[in-house]
């Protein structure tokens, strides 16, 4: 039924024409369109005539097949982990992770909830994090060019470190994930 | 002396078993079976002596006389070779039904004894006085006999037998008086030399008691009520012996009668088989609906009596009665539940060929007395052949129902019963021994089909679409019985149809392909309304096309009005819009690789007798033509619709089925040879497409068990070759160029232009896009989508049914590349047909030009070849290689999809499409039909209220038709 | 031969970049009217570049591989059976192979592909796309064909390079000017022919994400996204040839399919969605009554 | 009018006491065994067809769990609250979802919040918003929900005082971005 199979360690092997290649991956970032928490609320003004992020190429898409940027928008709740990972692990690589707020960082004011968890690396790969409680358009806007510049110069590579220490994010979100029912890898 | 024997045998067995103590006496039975032996074996020596078996000649006869001194008083026989077949059968359906009530009441078989001897006896009086004797001896034991089982039906029906003989008796009686003071002989010719009044009182007496003893239409209730009160086997009994009796008697007397002018018999006849026919088709009891039958043929044979003289008319009411009472007798038998109750796949057809018999279908022997009379009638009296074949239409209706309705209920005990064995034999041994006396008349010159490329092309069609079925035939599921044989003796008729030199060759033909095809329909899971749909259908136009055959005088068809019914009968045939309901019925429910015969091949039959009736009747252009293209381009647009929203695969590909024949009416009916090229090369398609369709949902159903959409999809992983014949089917039907398709579409449009007929051609347009609706829903509905658990054990389809589909599949690839292939061979031969206009398109090599447009089917497949190859090499080699990920693992809002079931979107498919239709009104062929039908069945109904139940009202019944016979003739002299 | 060759593939590029060029133009304009800055003209490059760089894909089956393939071939194949500049007859490609019914019909072959790729994908919302795409189509089709069958009955021929032929007599010969119902109509089929708004229902993000692509990624989705540009240009081709003359030059050809290509994005930006039922009925009232006006003119 | 509602059922339930009342807004509490009787009453004689919600409170100190049912009758515009005190072990409430199927939903949340039984609900047990949860449920009192964060998503970052305006504005001129160029300008 589903895919079980684990992923394929990407390796370093450098690709044709990378760095055109890189600048294309760093000028239409497509974003799935998935608010997690309260910071959703932020990035719709973000299509708006005032911020315009059309005109960085970035776009927003339904769909995790086609998009390459997943924004953990805000506090996120072990719930909503199980289906964060999913949407994550459907994005075709490579697949950038922006998160928003300080509940990303350290679990803001949830700090100490039952079910909202504290620090995202643990669980996903995180490339840029844009601080505020929420961040401004503008802050992200920020983070998004934070992104640019690191996938120009090559280093966002979240979604390598992901396949490669799967073992060790699948570990952390076991952990706090009670009832597991996920295929190894979403494909 | 000793002939008599044959009569008088059965009587003294009667006098013996009376006399004979106990209830269950093997002496009794051992009486019974002796004297009827004997009695058999004097009947066949008397019938050898007269040379009976000869029917050309049935008037040797031999005289008898005794008792004592001359007549009136001795009694005086006549038996005659015709006589002696008649006895014959009666005989046999003595000796094969007697051991039944030897079971039940051993006291009726004195009973049954007198009653054989008593119809002999009228099957051979010469005497009117003599009759008189016989018929009360009948009368007598008739009464006997229903009233021995004590219970109210029967005794009912008893009362009004005995209610009815005393006023025949008294009428009778006033006759013979009459008779006797004006003539002083009692003989039958005596009749003939009464004069003035003396001579329309007798016949009007006679006229009356035989129309009452017959049970024909005004004076048929008590006849009804009987045979609906009595139990089966009295029924039957009496409708092989008595019954019939009557009915020769009937036929002895009633030319003697001295009424003057014998047309009046007609029309009492024809008259009454109408309105009596529409009553039946509310009867609901088996022994009612026979009954029906009994009235009409009684009709039938009042009809012959004015109509037809001589020898003829011996033959053909000797061939016509007796085997409708022999089948009436096995209906009787096999229709009586009495053990066993259970299904048995022979049950259908062993009920099948009595109800063919009585229905008239060829090769059965019936059809042929009723072939001869209808063409003496159609001849000669129009009006007449009209009402009698309106009434025989209806009585096959009710016949089919009634098979439909019983044929379940036969008990597998009744086909080991030696009876019904030998019954079956009996007849069919007859009817192909009858059938030999005319088989001078077949000719398979082909000289219908002038033109022998388009006869070699429908050969090839109908020879082809068979033999692709045949490998498929024993992958069967549940409850499907064997039909391949069936379908063998269709699809050989079918294959010989085109070499049919004449009329009654092409009938018989066209009716043997289909009523094999309705047995082999019947062997379907519950198939028995969708076989009774198509029987129905099957026989109007059958009928239509009889009646086109008959009244074209000799040549196949005359332009004009036999034109157009052969034209109906051809459309019925097809399914066009209207009449699309038995498509739709029969197809989903035929079995295995049936419907695939059916829809690509069988329904091809119609489009011979299309191309026929054009070339024979007007060389090329039928007036109708336009209408015909209108309305083939309504169904084409209707059907489409209709398939779209069809919930099951084989009910769409019924309806599309409906749609695609709609083209090749559109260009038949354009009378250009754009027009015939096109629809004959939309035949030969569809034919291919359309059988690769039927054969691949064969497939599913043979691996699934289902072909509902809602419990399919996903099969393309299971069965990837049946998807990749299905595709490429689909793709080719739609009319997407590099396939065959768009070849048919395009010549039609042209053809279309060509003619200035816009407004068809954009509703031909129309339909063709619609036609994306419906082949999308069925390749996701069954092939794509999510794979449904249920089907998880699914796998692809077996040898013998894909093996066909790839055929199929790489010749839509040939014709798809290489048009011309087909086009070469029909454009010329088009080209030779006179009565087409129009300019032929041009073939220029690959290249096909019409006065305004061009397609070169090659150059435009190479080039998606090419461009596709390309893009595949390309994607191969740039190291693109995707993972394969499971159906469920999609993209859905984080979750996974709990069940395939709940992610596949196949309920209501296109709805959108439903709800924009909304505002169109919604008509349905079906509320048209069941507004027919129930203007029917009131007309029936109205009809039946003077069949009240009660015998006094037919007494009343009687008496008012003397009188009105009196008034009338009176007034006529 | 060779130079057939050459004039094939040099079509199909000069279609595939101004396809993409046009879609970024698009977009731009479309941000203009949002008061946007939009984002760069090239962005459609830049989109089909990067998609086809991203490394892992997933595919659904045998139909879902061979989709996009269908649908570059569709495009293609529809492409090359449009004359392309009037007067050189080494740019007419493939089109003395067919006439207007073949190109009508060989139209549906890249959306059957697209449909049957979608439906493979197993994505109930593809199919519900697809569902709503074909109902849709069916009833554009019908005013197009109407438009198409007046327009070429008029001229006596079903040949494109005929039907062009007939048109170079002046701006006043131009099939608009002659068949202006027939125009309109045809004009207004091409709105829900693009996918364009008000007639948007097939790719609609907001309710079923994205349509029948919901489930492509990566290459396949570039593959795609060049289709989609080829076929457009195709489109625009066709109806450039069929009711403004043909081009003359391809100078001519870009400004004519340029400017055909900007009414339907200026449409396309202000107007918002039909519910799928009433594009339907709106389709089947107001451009094919707008053709049967013509189709009546003609047939008299 | 909402007198007329608290006469009725006063007369029907004799030890019902008054929290508060409003023009439109009436809250009382019922003992335990009367409040199913008290709520079908509500429903069936004075109008209160609506249930808006099922709300549960934790008295750790006296031992119940406070359960309340928030009925509205909205041709009337009032709202009609029914409070019943249950004893906190192995709590069990009747369930209501035979009678407003939407009860069902709030009642497999409480169950789950609060481990309050409702026999009779046909989904209860089922997962609601804590997807396998396992510990004592976190709404009641005794639920450590600090100590339970910790334990399960891990220390809490300490905290460092930056000044946002220093942070924002070195950032904002090291990376130059064009949202920070745009600042600049105006000022």
């Amino acid at each position: 039924m589903y895919c079980n199979h684990p992923p394929e360690k990407p390796g370093d092997k450098k690709e044709v024409l990378q760095k055109i290649t890189n600048m294309a991956r760093a000028n239409s970032l497509w974003v799935t369109g998935y608010g997690t928490g309260c910071g959703a609320i932020e990035l719709r003004p973000l299509g708006t005539s005032r911020f315009d992020m059309e005109r960085f190429g970035i776009a927003m898409r339904p769909t995790p097949r086609q998009a390459d940027v997943l924004i953990i928008s805000g506090y996120l709740s072990t719930k909503t982990l199980k289906r964060v990972i999913r949407v994550y692990e459907q994005i075709q690589d490579p697949k950038y992770i922006m998160a928003l707020g300080s509940c990303t960082i350290n679990g803001g004011m949830y700090f100490d909830s039952y079910n909202t968890l504290n620090v995202l690396d643990k669980y996903l790969p995180v490339d840029v994090y844009v601080m505020g409680c929420m961040p401004r358009p503008e802050s992200i806007i920020d983070g998004f060019s934070l992104l640019m510049k690191k996938i120009k110069e090559g280093r966002a590579t979240g979604w390598k470190h992901y396949k490669e220490n799967l073992d060790y994010y699948r570990e952390n979100q076991k952990q706090i994930i009670k009832n597991w029912d996920l295929p190894d890898y979403n494909w | 002396m000793v002939k008599a024997l044959a009569v008088f045998l059965p009587l003294l067995g009667a006098f013996i078993n009376a006399w004979l103590p106990g209830k269950h006496s093997k002496a009794s039975r051992f009486v019974s079976y002796t004297v009827l032996t004997a009695g058999l074996a004097f009947v066949v020596l008397l019938s050898i002596q007269l040379g009976a078996w000869n029917l050309a000649d049935l008037s040797n006869s031999v005289i008898f006389h005794s008792g004592v001194g001359s007549p009136p008083l001795s009694i005086n026989l006549e038996i005659t070779a015709g006589g002696t077949l008649a006895a014959l059968a009666m005989y046999a359906a003595v000796i094969f039904s007697i051991h039944r009530f030897a079971l039940h009441t051993p006291k009726s078989q004195p009973l049954i004894l007198a009653m054989l001897t008593a119809s002999l006896g009228l099957l051979f009086a010469t005497d009117i006085f003599n009759s008189f004797v016989f018929l009360e001896i009948g009368s007598i034991a008739t009464i006997g006999l229903t009233a021995a089982s004590r219970c109210g039906s029967r005794w009912e029906a008893a009362i009004k037998v005995a209610l009815v003989s005393g006023l025949v008796t008294i009428l009778y009686l006033l006759a013979v008086a009459v008779l006797y003071r004006s003539t002083g002989m009692l003989t039958m010719a005596a009749l003939g030399s009464l004069s003035g009044g003396a001579a329309v009182l007798v016949s009007i007496l006679l006229l009356t008691v035989i129309v009452t003893e017959l049970k024909a239409f005004p004076l048929a209730g008590w006849g009804l009520d009987f045979y609906q009160g009595a139990s089966s086997n009295v029924a039957g009994l009496y409708s092989a012996t008595w019954s019939l009796a009557v009915l020769m008697w009937a036929a002895k007397v009633l030319p003697l009668l001295p009424i003057g002018n014998p047309i009046i018999y007609a029309w009492i006849g024809a008259g009454g088989l109408v309105l009596s026919q529409l009553a039946g088709l509310r009867a609901g009891s088996a022994g009612r609906i026979l009954g029906y039958s009994t009235s009409a043929y009684a009709s039938l044979l009042l009809v012959a009596a004015g109509t037809t003289t001589g020898a003829f008319y011996t033959r053909t009411v000797l061939v016509l009665m007796v085997f409708s009472s022999l089948s009436k007798f096995s209906l009787f038998m096999l229709g009586n539940p009495w053990k066993n109750r259970g299904w048995s796949g022979y049950g259908t057809v062993l009920m099948l060929i009595p109800v063919l018999l009585l229905a008239g279908i060829p090769p059965l022997p019936v059809f042929w007395a009723k072939f001869a009379f209808l063409k003496h009638l159609a001849l000669h009296f129009p009006v007449v052949f009209y009402a009698v074949l309106a009434g025989l239409f209806l009585e096959a209706v009710y016949l089919f129902r009634f098979w439909a309705d019983r044929s379940e209920k036969i008990s597998v005990k009744a086909f080991s019963k030696p009876s019904a064995v030998a019954g079956v034999f009996i007849i069919l041994v007859a009817a192909i021994w009858i059938t030999q006396l005319w088989w001078g008349q077949l000719d398979f010159s082909g000289s219908i089909i002038a033109s022998s490329t388009l006869r070699n092309i429908f050969h090839a069609l109908f020879a082809a679409g068979t033999l692709l079925c045949l490998p498929g035939v024993f992958k069967r599921i549940g409850s499907e019985r064997n039909y391949w044989f069936w379908l063998l003796i269709s699809g050989a008729s079918l294959t010989l149809l085109p070499a049919a030199g004449n009329g009654i060759t092409f009938y018989i033909l066209w009716e043997i392909s289909a009523f094999a095809a309705v047995v082999g329909v019947s062997k379907g899971t519950g198939a028995r309304n969708g076989a009774f749909w198509y029987a129905v259908f099957a026989s109007f136009s059958g009928y239509l096309l009889l009646a086109g055959i008959l009244l074209s005088r000799g040549s196949f068809v005359m332009a004009g009005l036999p034109a157009l019914l052969m034209t109906l009968a051809a459309l019925v045939k097809l399914g066009q819009f209207g009449t699309h309901l038995w498509n739709v019925r029969t197809y989903p429910a035929a079995p295995g690789t049936m419907p695939a015969y059916l829809s690509g091949t069988a329904s091809k039959a119609a489009v011979l007798l299309l191309v026929a009736v054009a070339l024979n009747a007007t060389g090329g252009a039928l007036p109708w033509g336009r209408a015909m293209a209108w309305a083939g381009a309504l169904t084409a647009l209707a059907g489409a619709v209709l398939a779209a929203l069809a919930p099951d695969y084989k009910k769409l590909l019924a309806y599309a089925s409906v749609s695609q024949i709609g083209y090749i009416l559109v260009g038949l009916g354009l009378a250009s040879i754009l027009g015939w090229t096109a629809a004959l090369y939309h035949t030969v398609h569809h034919m291919i497409f359309k059988m690769a369709l039927f054969l691949g949902a064969a497939s599913v159903l043979y691996r699934t068990g289902t072909t509902r959409f809602n419990n399919l999809g996903g099969l393309v992983k299971k069965m990837p070759w049946t998807f990749a014949f299905t595709l490429i089917a689909v793709i080719s039907f739609a009319g997407i160029p590099p396939l065959a398709g768009f070849g048919g579409k395009w010549l039609l449009y042209n053809g279309l232009v060509e003619a200035g007929w816009l407004p068809i051609l954009i509703v031909a347009m129309f339909a063709s896009v619609v036609a994306f609706l419906y082949s999308y829903r069925l390749l996701h509905g069954v092939f794509l989508g999510q794979l449904s658990p249920k089907n998880a054990h699914a796998k692809e389809a077996p040898l013998a049914l894909l093996l066909p589909q790839g055929i199929l599949a790489a010749s839509i690839m040939v014709l798809g590349f290489k048009p011309t292939l087909l086009l070469n061979i029909l454009v010329p031969a088009l080209k030779a047909i006179p009565g087409l206009s129009g300019l032929a398109p041009v073939i220029q090599g690959d290249m096909v030009l019409t006065t305004m447009g061009t397609w070169n089917a090659w150059m435009v497949g190479i080039m998606v070849m090419v461009v596709f190859g390309i893009a595949f090499v390309f994607y191969w080699i740039s190291g693109h290689k995707p993972k394969y990920v499971g159906q469920l693992d999609i993209g859905f809002a984080g979750e996974m999809p709990p069940s395939a079931d709940e992610v596949h979107y196949s309920n209501n498919f296109f709805r959108p499409y439903t709800r924009a239709l909304a505002f169109l009104p919604r008509i349905h062929a079906e509320k048209i039909f069941c507004g027919v039908s129930k203007t029917f069945s009131m007309l029936g109904d109205g009809v039946r209220m003077l069949f009240t139940g009660d015998g006094r009202t037919y007494l009343a019944h009687s008496l008012l038709f003397l009188v009105l016979l009196f008034v009338f003739l009176n007034g006529g002299m | 031969m060779l130079s057939n060759i050459m004039s094939i593939l040099l079509t199909v590029f000069t279609a595939l970049v101004w396809g993409l060029l046009l879609g970024g133009i698009s977009r731009t304009v479309t941000a203009k009217i949002h008061g946007r800055m939009g984002p760069r003209v090239t962005q459609n490059f830049i989109d089909v570049w990067k998609l086809f760089r991203k490394t892992s894909s997933i595919h659904h089956g045998g139909m879902f591989w061979l989709a996009p393939m269908f649908r570059i071939t569709g495009a293609i194949a529809v492409l090359l059976m449009v004359p392309v500049v009037v007067g050189q007859n080494i740019t007419y490609n493939m089109s003395f192979a067919g006439d207007v019914f073949l190109l009508l019909y060989i139209m549906f072959f890249g959306c059957l592909g697209m449909a049957l790729g979608a439906g493979n994908s197993g994505h109930p919302y593809a199919v519900i796309a697809v569902s709503r795409g074909l109902a849709q189509m069916s009833s554009y089709e019908l005013s197009f064909s109407v438009a198409v069958v007046a327009i070429a009955v008029g001229l006596h021929t079903f040949r494109i390079e005929g039907i062009v032929a007939a048109q170079q007599a002046g701006i006043s010969s131009w099939n608009i000017f002659r068949f202006p119902f027939a125009s309109a109509g045809a004009l207004i089929a091409f709105l829900p022919m693009q996918m364009a708004y008000p007639f948007g229902i097939v790719l609609a993000p907001q309710e079923i994400p994205i349509g029948p692509p919901t489930e492509y990624s990566s290459r396949f989705l570039s593959l795609m996204f060049s289709g989609r540009a080829l076929f457009s240009v195709a489109k625009l081709l066709f109806f450039v040839n069929l009711l403004f003359g043909g081009a003359s030059s391809w100078l001519s050809l870009l400004l004519k399919t340029f400017l055909l290509y900007m009414y339907t994005v200026v449409v396309s930006s202000v107007f918002p969605r039909f519910r799928t039922e009433q594009s339907i009925k709106f389709l089947w009232l107001v451009p094919t009554t707008l053709a049967l006006v013509d189709l009546v003119r003609v047939m008299l | 009018m909402i007198d007329k509602v608290k006469k009725e059922l006063e007369i029907r339930f004799p030890l019902l006491k008054l929290v508060r009342e409003q023009h439109n807004y009436l809250h009382v509490k019922v003992g335990a065994t009367s409040a199913m009787d008290a709520v079908l009453t509500a429903k069936t004689s004075l109008g209160f067809t609506t249930l808006q919600l099922i709300s549960a409170v934790d008295w750790m100190e006296n031992n119940a769990f406070q359960v309340t049912w928030i009925l509205e009758n909205y041709s009337e515009q009032e709202v009609l609250l029914i409070s019943a005190y249950f004893p906190r072990k192995n709590c069990v409430v009747p369930s209501l979802s035979q009678i407003w199927p939407a009860a069902s939903a709030f009642e497999r949340e409480i169950y789950e919040m609060f481990g309050i039984s409702f026999p009779g609900n046909p989904r209860e047990g089922e997962d609601f918003l804590l997807e396998g949860w396992k510990d004592i449920p976190p709404m009641r009192r005794d639920f450590e929900t600090e100590e339970y964060a910790m334990r399960t998503f891990g220390e809490r970052q300490p905290r460092e005082h930056i000044d946002p305006r220093q942070y924002i504005g070195d950032v904002v001129g090291e990376w130059n971005t064009p949202m920070g160029r745009n600042r600049e300008e105006e000022k």
